[in-house]
């Protein structure tokens, strides 16, 4: 039964791993390398938020309502839900869930209390006002109460054969190279089951799920695909397709701003101006990423930018201007003298870029920093050891710059919390676990804590509008491109996929709006 | 018998030292697992979730001489822990599910190699100057140069996406239930053509210029021209009188070649998405999940160690002269 | 059943130069996990008495070489000592012998191919040899030494394999000679040579003795040579001394029957008829099985005997291990009121 | 009586990188039926060269380049491939210098008996293994030491299994190439014994390969010295013993310290080897062959029976 | 008759040159014609390595625009997916991987030598102790070690050198120690202990002369060993990805997915190098065993051979 071709009506749907050479049978949504699909096609959230579109679809919950204090949720069940072995869904099995998940992994800080006042509703209490949870919580998967209550470890409970309430929870044929989910004959929507079942594939890399995917053995890949127009595209142009919406994390060259120069908010913005971004997004990048802008919200959060922030000179430093950067080095007080720059003590204007050496994509964007620094005269080093050992130079405070990732929510509170805060930032030699750069601003801390407690869009807005007036002055990190989500497919066996046209999902494979795609495509019929 | 007792005496010291540099090295690794999950999620995962992973993980903090005494007694137990990649599969079940393929691959590989390789040195050494004395060796050198993943690219382009002849990936065919009947069986076989080839390839070389050069000083030894003088047929002193002293180095080069086996056929699975432990253990290293990591080497070097030793009882069957020694 | 007589053999007035009691020598054979032990000597004693030629002879692997070793220090002895002008050299030098004893003490191999290392010139072994010793390595020394050994000074910048093998051996003796030795240790000098220039090597030994009073242990197969070169004959079996006396005697009356199969065994065409097989059968037997001994009366015990002096000859005594020959009590009296030293092996006797 | 293997004239060359060393010229000899005839000489002076080249064994670089080796008239030097093969043993069979070396060591001494005759008489390994038995049994070793390795009998006994393999299937000839140097005195002399009385019993010609001359003279009835290439003297032994002719012969002689008698001062071989222009002995030479400084010269005959490398004069 | 022209035995030094020792391990070499080639191939790699700067200067890894040019005038071998050029990178590589072959080559090698000799020498619990540490490293599987040692250690070729030659000193030491050994048996060893040499010298001066060939032999196979693991740890991500050498082009071609979007020309040419290079070396290592074993050269006339 090989995929290609097969338009029987029955054809399964086949999606690769390339991040998993071999599969071990392991369905508990805890595990943090869980078998793919767990969180997608077995378990399901209360409501899928989709960063395509931005748009909030109810799910297990039919709706929710903030309290007007923002200190509490409460969510209303939706009726005849079953698990996928035929026992109801009800709101002791979501008390339940968050229970197991503070006990297993923590987080939920701001979680007081999980109640369930009847059946169908269930209620979260917070300690202080918190909005941006909304999204953590009904994003949260569910697990049924009768099956894992029993459980002793739950985190050490391999799940072999899961029950949810997910479209596709039957596991079989399961080898270590590949198995497959099967419908769950119990699902709530059993009119959006249109396809017979999942694949999944191992792959050991990119380069062999690639080869798979170009040659139309699978259906649906977010793997990095190199020059996708000539190596899939080209070879069916009427199927193949490919869409990278931005939706990912900003990710930033990030300055540690406890060692001179960086201290500096000149000499970052300077360091900036420095930057090719197009560069980097269309070399590095493959162009499948957009530059970032002063904000730092460009693409991902592009409904929160404010105008008046964007389009002000101050919000220069973004863009690619090799002359204003060494004007601004010289009027910083770093001069240069024979194509090298010094440092105010005399000391060459040097710096090394760290990234993990798994990450190929961006030691060329540090490749091309330390090119487009070379133009200013400064001297960049691109040091590449294994992620653990940067990650530890990172933790600690250590290093000099780095190409870092940043935090992604719905909306910007993360990304702002993440570089900007005072909460977040530890002493150097303290272990740091976001906020490598350690930076903080007490007026950032303010509008960080009031966009938290607000309960209305507006007033989260106007407090986004004053953090990237902040940021844009301070310049914590140089933010460089948005992470795409990546994401191809060939619509030859099924259609239904999410475009740039009907964006109702990115074209991942492993986040929440995942289901939407698996709820949604048809098989062609052959 | 005492060799066998003094060679598993030498194996269980080796297997002991490994034991022991298995358990130093991945603690003087910088850097933990949970931070380097959390790197590599890239903004997906929330920084609170590190202590608790941590936990979860149960990461040891117990002095050193304690974990090293907790970890050995383990290992006995045939507990090698709970892989953190795959947390909470345990690290045996992991293993347990790959190694047969790398072990098919690798075995395959070696004696086919080893075979031809012998094979090809004793008719090249008893046709001295021929043309497979001269023709074959520098050719062999040349291919057994590239090396193996070099070599496994161009034959995975070149004969599975080009030529089409061979699958470009995995053991067997997905949706295939394996099972001991003939359509499964060549499956596999056609699966392993490519890998095993390339793996021959860079190999053969060596094993025919070993078997060629000793055949050639055992042609020189004067029990060869004694059995000439004793006018038994040429088939029979090469194979019987030359050939089987020959082998003899060969015999135990086989021990040591399937270290390096492993070796080739870890890139080469890299290529071919062969699931076997190889790959799992460069996964491993990447993602620093000791246990794993751990397991894999401790595995991959007790096979080895079996199979040195099983060699060494071959080599005692092969050899009468280390018997009494 | 008669007393056993201890004795010395340094009849002759002056102090032997070297004297060898007890000496033993076990090897650890096997790797860490099966160490055996082999005994290749047991207990041996002997004297090495200034400016004479002493024969070491016995069968292959009799532990002739390992004595030899012993006393170069190549190998650390397991027990005994040996005593050079009065001094236990295997005490007062523990680990490796000193450059002093060394002075005093020289070997010549067996293999003149492989004593010297194919890489080095000739004059390289010679001037390496007077440089530790302290001696300046002018022109005139080295053209001296190799004249000494009939040796031309144009081959000192030859390479080894550019000679022969007889003049290999008389390089290695130059090479010995260097230090100007008391004593020369040679294990079977002219095994490895040709028949043709043996004799030469041997008149070269014979010379060095006789013009300069360098004592020698000379070590052989070949009773011949021995009974040629030799003052004293002392033989080797199993890893025990079993006869020795001046060298005529031993060979011409020879006691213990593992000497007089050795000498039956020699091809020798002018030999009168030769040894009877029927005899020679008797003393293989002899040889190898001494529990049952055909000779035996009764008298002999399984136990290695002690040393029974059988006659006396050039003023030494001829003295065999073996119970055939009870002392006669004249011959023993009159040896033992020369023996003026304790007898060390009083104390490690049987083994 | 028409001699059981006639070497006439034969000359084996070693053709190395540029040049070639003739490691035997012109050498020829016969041995008749039940005769021991022995080859005496130094080492490297060709004995090995030409037993090999009796057996057509010489491998690459050596060359036979002239003469004949004729085995009871016919011509060995002109067998193709597989009359050689059964011409080998059957006829004329051979004992190695060193039987460590020549016993094969991973193979029992049943297996490398038995080979003999499962190639030779096509005997099932049954019966090849009883006569292997039968023939341990005939120099003197146990027959339940067919299973032995080569390397758990001694020195001697291998010898012994050796020279059982030679007289296997009863050959005209045993060639034995020193067949005791590497042994001791005394399991050398039983050696020799057990060869004399092989010989007895089974009537062999024997061409008998040593550089010990007392050796030679106790066993061999004629025997031939060898020097560098060449043979320089032929005589019944017993004649050549009590008068050397050739002066290296005699010197070979001389070189055997006795066991009997006074100490006489031995004068051995001078060392003056060959080179280029002195055979090394023409200093010895009575005056009237002067004219053979670097050649040595071919045999001819000086008294009946003796013959020897000598230009003039005669016994000395 | 001419008997003796060709009979003469060099038993006296030849008269004439008196200072002719051995010829050379070097001037027999040269003279082999497996050798020889493999020496120019050798020859021309390190001359391109060390003209790369004179031939391609500048920073070959600079990034252009989006390449992926085939090969044409004004790029030889054609452009990464980056625009960098490819023969650039091939030419700048090779002085990476040369270096780090060379390096690892003689570090593995002198390692081994210092191992085999010590443990050749003193014999006993030395070797004892020795033998066993070599054959754990012998016996535990390289490439997995290789791969958990470059992940621990710090990136850089320094580390890529340190952790070769850790996991492939053990292999050579064996040989050499085997080699030692047997010359540590000869007398002449015994000779210079009697003579009042101390160990070092007949360490250095007595018994490595006598191992040149072996030697040699063992060095040319760590180097080779040397520039495939270093590629192959590279390949696997494992190397330093900002240094210029065969291994990281692979990768980067490997990365940038070269095969399948056909270009080849980012692919071919490194690999080809390493095998051209790998192959230079077998081949005089071929002939440096064909020299200094007797038994393997080659023999001129072997037509009357019979089966
Ligand atoms: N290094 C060693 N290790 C173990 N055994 C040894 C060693 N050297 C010698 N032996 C043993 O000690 C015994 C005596 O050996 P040795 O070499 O002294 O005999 P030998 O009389 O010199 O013999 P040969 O006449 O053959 O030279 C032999 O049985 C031998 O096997
Ligand atoms: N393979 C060879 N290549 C070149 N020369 C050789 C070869 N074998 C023998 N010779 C030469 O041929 C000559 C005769 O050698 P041969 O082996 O016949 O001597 P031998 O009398 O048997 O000596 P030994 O008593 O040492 O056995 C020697 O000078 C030797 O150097
Ligand atoms: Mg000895
Ligand atoms: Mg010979």
């Amino acid at each position: 039964a090989g995929a290609a071709g097969d338009t029987s009506r029955d054809q399964l749907l086949t999606v690769p791993r390339e991040d998993m050479g071999t599969f071990t049978r392991n369905f508990n949504p805890f595990s943090p390398k869980v078998g793919p699909m767990t969180k997608e096609a077995i378990y399901e959230p209360l409501m899928v938020h989709s960063p395509a579109d931005g748009k909030d679809t109810p799910w297990l919950a039919t709706k929710w309502e903030q309290a007007k204090d923002g200190r509490s949720i409460t969510f209303t069940l939706r009726d005849g839900v079953k698990w996928s072995d035929g026992k109801p869904l009800t709101a002791a099995d979501v008390v339940y869930t968050f229970g197991l998940q503070k006990k297993l992994l923590g987080g939920f800080d701001y979680l007081d209390k999980v109640t369930a006042p009847d059946a169908h509703t269930v209620t979260f209490a917070f300690n202080k006002p918190f909005s941006p949870s909304v999204y953590e919580i009904a994003g949260h998967f569910i697990l049924p109460e009768h099956i894992w209550a029993k459980i002793k470890d739950p985190a050490k409970f391999t799940n072999p054969d899961p029950v949810g309430t997910g479209p596709y929870t039957k596991v079989e044929k399961f080898e270590s190279q590949s198995f497959e989910l099967r419908k769950n004959p119990s699902y709530w929507q059993p009119e959006k089951q249109h396809i017979a079942g999942l694949r999944l594939l191992a792959f050991s890399g990119n380069d062999s799920a690639n080869l798979a995917f170009t040659n139309g053995e699978v259906d649906w890949t977010q793997s990095f695909v190199p020059d996708i127009e000539k190596s899939f595209v080209a070879k069916d142009k009427k199927h193949n397709h490919y869409w990278f919406p931005a939706t990912g994390a900003m990710i930033n060259w990030q300055l540690n701003t406890t060692k001179a120069p960086f201290d500096d908010p000149a000499v970052r913005k300077a360091l900036s101006m420095a930057v090719d971004r197009d560069k980097i997004t269309k070399v590095a990048m493959n162009g499948y990423a957009n530059p970032a802008d002063c904000t730092g919200l460009a693409g991902t959060y592009d409904s929160w930018r404010d105008a008046s922030v964007v389009n002000s000179p101050s919000c220069d430093w973004t863009k690619h201007d090799v002359k204003a950067a060494a004007k601004a080095l010289d009027a910083a007080g770093y001069k240069e003298k024979g194509g090298k720059r010094t440092l105010k003590n005399g000391k060459p204007f040097t710096l090394d870029i760290s990234v993990g050496s798994a990450s190929s994509d961006w030691i060329s964007v540090a490749n091309i920093i330390k090119q487009n620094l070379a133009e200013v005269g400064i001297t960049a080093n691109v040091k590449s050891p294994d992620w653990a050992a940067v990650q530890t130079t990172y933790d600690m405070g250590t290093f000099d710059s780095g190409i870092v990732w940043s935090g992604n929510g719905a909306t910007p509170y993360e990304f702002y919390r993440g570089v900007m805060s005072t909460k977040v930032v530890q002493p150097v030699n303290k272990k740091a676990t976001e906020n490598y750069h350690r930076f903080g601003d007490k007026k950032a801390d303010q509008l960080i804590d009031a966009f938290a407690a607000a309960t209305d869009e507006k007033t989260q807005h106007a407090k986004a509008d004053g953090l990237q007036k902040l940021f844009a002055e301070d310049a914590p990190v140089v933010p460089l491109f948005t992470g795409p989500e990546w994401g191809a497919y060939t619509d030859t066996r099924f259609t239904g996929w999410p475009t740039a046209q009907n964006p109702y999902a990115t074209l991942s494979n492993r986040s929440v709006s995942t289901v939407l795609i698996l709820t949604t495509l048809k098989p062609v019929r052959g | 018998m005492r060799l066998v007792l003094r060679n598993l005496g030498f194996y269980l010291l080796a297997f002991w030292a490994s034991l022991t540099l298995n358990f130093l090295l991945p603690r003087f690794m910088p850097g933990d697992p949970v931070s380097r999950m959390f790197a590599q999620a890239q903004g997906s995962m929330r920084p609170d979730q590190i202590a608790q992973l941590q936990k979860l993980f149960g990461l040891d903090h117990r002095p050193l001489w304690e974990q090293y005494l907790g970890y050995v007694k383990s290992v006995f137990t045939g507990d090698l822990g709970i892989s953190i990649s795959r947390f909470p599969t345990p690290v045996s079940d992991v293993i347990g599910s790959q190694i047969g393929w790398t072990l098919l691959l690798g075995i395959t590989a070696l004696i086919t190699a080893a075979v031809l390789g012998n094979l090809l040195g004793i008719v090249a050494a008893w046709r001295r100057g021929g043309f497979l004395d001269s023709a074959f060796p520098p050719l062999l050198v040349f291919v057994g140069s590239f090396p193996y993943f070099w070599l496994a690219m161009g034959a995975l382009y070149l004969f599975g996406v080009t030529l089409g002849w061979f699958p470009l990936r995995h053991a067997y065919d997905v949706g295939l239930t394996p099972g001991l009947n003939g359509e499964f069986l060549s499956n596999v076989v056609s699966h392993l053509f490519l890998p095993a080839l390339t793996i021959v390839l860079v190999s053969v070389g060596g094993w025919m210029l070993g078997m060629r050069n000793s055949m050639i000083a055992t042609n020189a030894e004067d029990y060869i021209t004694m059995a000439e003088a004793k006018g038994l047929s040429p088939s029979r002193i090469m194979f019987r009188y030359a050939a089987r002293n020959a082998m003899l180095p060969s015999v135990t080069n086989f021990g040591m070649a399937l270290g390096f086996m492993v070796g080739g056929a870890l890139l080469t699975e890299v290529v071919f998405a062969y699931p076997g432990i190889g790959y799992q253990l460069l996964n491993a290293v990447q993602g620093l999940d000791y246990p794993l990591m751990q397991g894999i080497f401790l595995t991959i070097t007790a096979a080895v160690l079996l199979a040195n030793f099983i060699v060494d009882l071959v080599h005692v069957r092969l050899d009468p002269r280390v018997r009494v020694r | 059943m008669s007393e056993p007589v201890h004795l010395d053999e340094s009849v002759h007035g002056d102090k032997p130069l070297l004297q060898v009691r007890g000496l033993t020598k076990e090897f650890q054979v096997g790797s860490v996990f099966s160490r055996r032990r082999v005994r290749a000597v047991g207990a041996v004693d002997f004297d090495l008495p200034k400016g004479r030629i002493t024969a070491l002879v016995g069968e292959s692997g009799s532990g002739k070489s390992t004595i030899a070793r012993c006393l170069i220090r190549l190998e650390q002895p397991t027990a005994g000592s040996v005593l050079l002008d009065g001094e236990d050299i295997l005490r007062t030098e523990r680990r490796r012998a000193s450059r002093a004893y060394r002075r005093k003490v020289q070997m010549v191999f067996q293999d003149p191919f492989g004593s010297l290392n194919p890489v080095h010139r000739i004059e390289h072994f010679l001037t390496r040899a007077l440089v530790l010793h302290g001696r300046p390595a002018t022109r005139e020394t080295l053209r001296e030494l190799m004249e000494t050994v009939g040796l031309t000074e144009d081959m000192l910048d030859s390479y080894p394999h550019e000679l022969s093998g007889g003049q290999r051996q008389r390089v290695a003796i130059a090479r010995a000679l260097a230090v100007e030795p008391e004593l020369i240790l040679a294990d079977e000098p002219t095994s490895m040579l040709d028949v043709s220039v043996r004799v030469g090597i041997l008149n070269l030994m014979r010379r060095l003795r006789d013009e300069r009073g360098i004592s020698m242990l000379y070590i052989t197969h070949d009773l011949g040579s021995a009974r040629y070169l030799a003052d004293t004959t002392l033989v080797m079996f199993a890893g025990e001394l079993v006869e020795g006396g001046d060298s005529l005697a031993v060979m011409d009356a020879p006691a213990h029957p593992y000497t007089r199969l050795l000498l039956s065994a020699v091809p020798d065409p002018e030999r009168a008829g030769g040894y009877d097989p029927v005899e020679r059968a008797r003393l293989r037997e002899a040889v190898l099985h001494p529990t049952d001994c055909p000779y035996d009366d009764g008298s002999c015990s399984a136990e290695t005997p002690v040393r029974h002096v059988v006659g006396e000859d050039a003023g030494q005594p001829h003295w065999v291990r073996c119970h055939l020959y009870a002392p006669a009590p004249d011959i023993a009296h009159r040896v033992l009121k020369t023996a003026d030293t304790p007898d060390p092996e009083a104390e490690n006797t049987p083994v | 009586m028409e001699p059981v293997l006639d070497v006439r004239h034969l000359r084996v060359e070693y053709r190395g990188d540029g040049r070639s060393v003739v490691g035997a010229d012109d050498v020829s000899f016969s041995v008749g039926p039940g005769e021991i005839f022995g080859l005496a000489g130094e080492s490297g002076c060709g004995k090995s060269t030409i037993a090999n080249a009796v057996m057509r064994l010489l491998k690459p670089p050596a060359e036979i380049t002239a003469g004949s080796v004729r085995f009871q008239g016919r011509d060995v030097l002109a067998m193709g491939a597989k009359e050689l093969r059964s011409f080998r043993w059957r006829e004329i069979a051979m004992v190695f210098q060193s039987a460590m070396n020549s016993l094969n060591p991973v193979l029992t001494i049943g297996e490398q008996l038995g080979d003999i005759f499962t190639t030779h008489e096509k005997l099932k390994r049954r019966a090849a293994r009883e006569r292997a038995g039968a023939l341990l049994e005939l120099v003197g070793i146990d027959p339940g030491r067919l299973k032995a390795y080569p390397h758990q009998l001694s020195g001697g006994m291998r010898q012994r299994v050796v020279i059982a393999m030679a007289v296997a299937l009863e050959p005209r000839m045993l060639i034995m190439d020193e067949p005791t140097t590497a042994l001791d005195v005394v399991v050398q002399q039983e050696i020799m014994a057990q060869i004399r009385d092989l010989q007895r019993d089974l009537g062999f010609s024997v061409l008998f390969i040593t550089h010990d001359m007392s050796l030679m003279v106790e066993l061999s009835d004629r025997m031939g010295v060898m020097y560098g290439g060449r043979l320089v003297e032929l005589a019944p032994a017993r004649e050549l013993f009590a008068q050397p002719l050739h002066p290296y012969t005699e010197a070979l002689m001389n070189a055997f310290p006795p066991l009997t008698g006074p100490r006489a001062e031995l004068t051995g071989l001078f060392d003056a080897p060959r080179t280029a222009d002195s055979c090394g002995f023409h200093v010895r030479c009575p005056a009237d062959r002067a004219d053979c400084s670097a050649n040595i010269p071919d045999l001819r005959e000086v008294a009946p029976g003796r013959w020897a490398a000598l230009t003039g004069g005669g016994a000395r | 008759m001419t008997v003796t022209d060709a009979a003469v035995r060099p038993l006296a030094p030849p008269a004439g040159k008196k200072r002719s020792g051995r010829p050379g391990l070097g001037r027999r070499l040269l003279r082999n014609k497996k050798a020889l080639s493999g020496a120019v191939l050798l020859a021309v790699f390190a001359a391109l390595a060390l003209l790369a700067p004179v031939l391609e200067p500048g920073d070959p890894s600079l990034i252009n625009s989006t390449g992926g040019a085939a090969p044409s005038g004004a790029h030889w071998l054609g452009t990464t997916a980056k625009g960098q050029d490819v023969l650039a990178l091939t030419l700048w590589g090779a002085r990476s991987s040369l270096l780090v072959g060379a390096t690892v080559g003689l570090a593995a090698t002198a390692v081994a030598l210092l191992i085999g000799l010590a443990s050749a020498y003193f014999g006993r619990i030395v070797d004892d102790v020795l033998s066993l540490v070599t054959n754990i490293f012998l016996l535990i599987p390289g490439l997995p070690l290789l791969v958990i040692l470059a992940a621990f250690l710090p990136p850089g070729t320094t580390t890529v050198v340190v952790v070769l030659v850790i996991t492939g000193w053990a292999g050579s030491a064996r040989v050499l120690r085997a080699q030692a050994k047997s010359i540590r048996g000869k007398d002449f060893v015994a000779a210079s202990v009697v003579t009042g040499e101390r160990p070092l010298r007949i360490m250095f001066r007595e018994i490595l002369p006598n191992m040149a060939s072996v030697v040699m032999t063992t060095l040319l196979g760590c180097v080779i060993f040397g520039i495939g693991a270093q590629a192959g740890l590279e390949f696997l991500g494992l190397g330093d990805a900002s240094v210029v050498s065969w291994g990281t082009n692979l990768y980067w071609a490997g990365n940038d997915g070269a095969l399948m979007t056909g270009a080849w020309w980012a692919f071919v040419p490194s690999g080809l190098c390493i095998a051209l290079v790998a192959f230079a070396l077998a081949m005089v290592n071929y002939a440096v065993d064909e020299i200094t074993n007797p038994r393997l050269r080659d023999r001129r006339s072997r037509k009357h051979k019979e089966a």
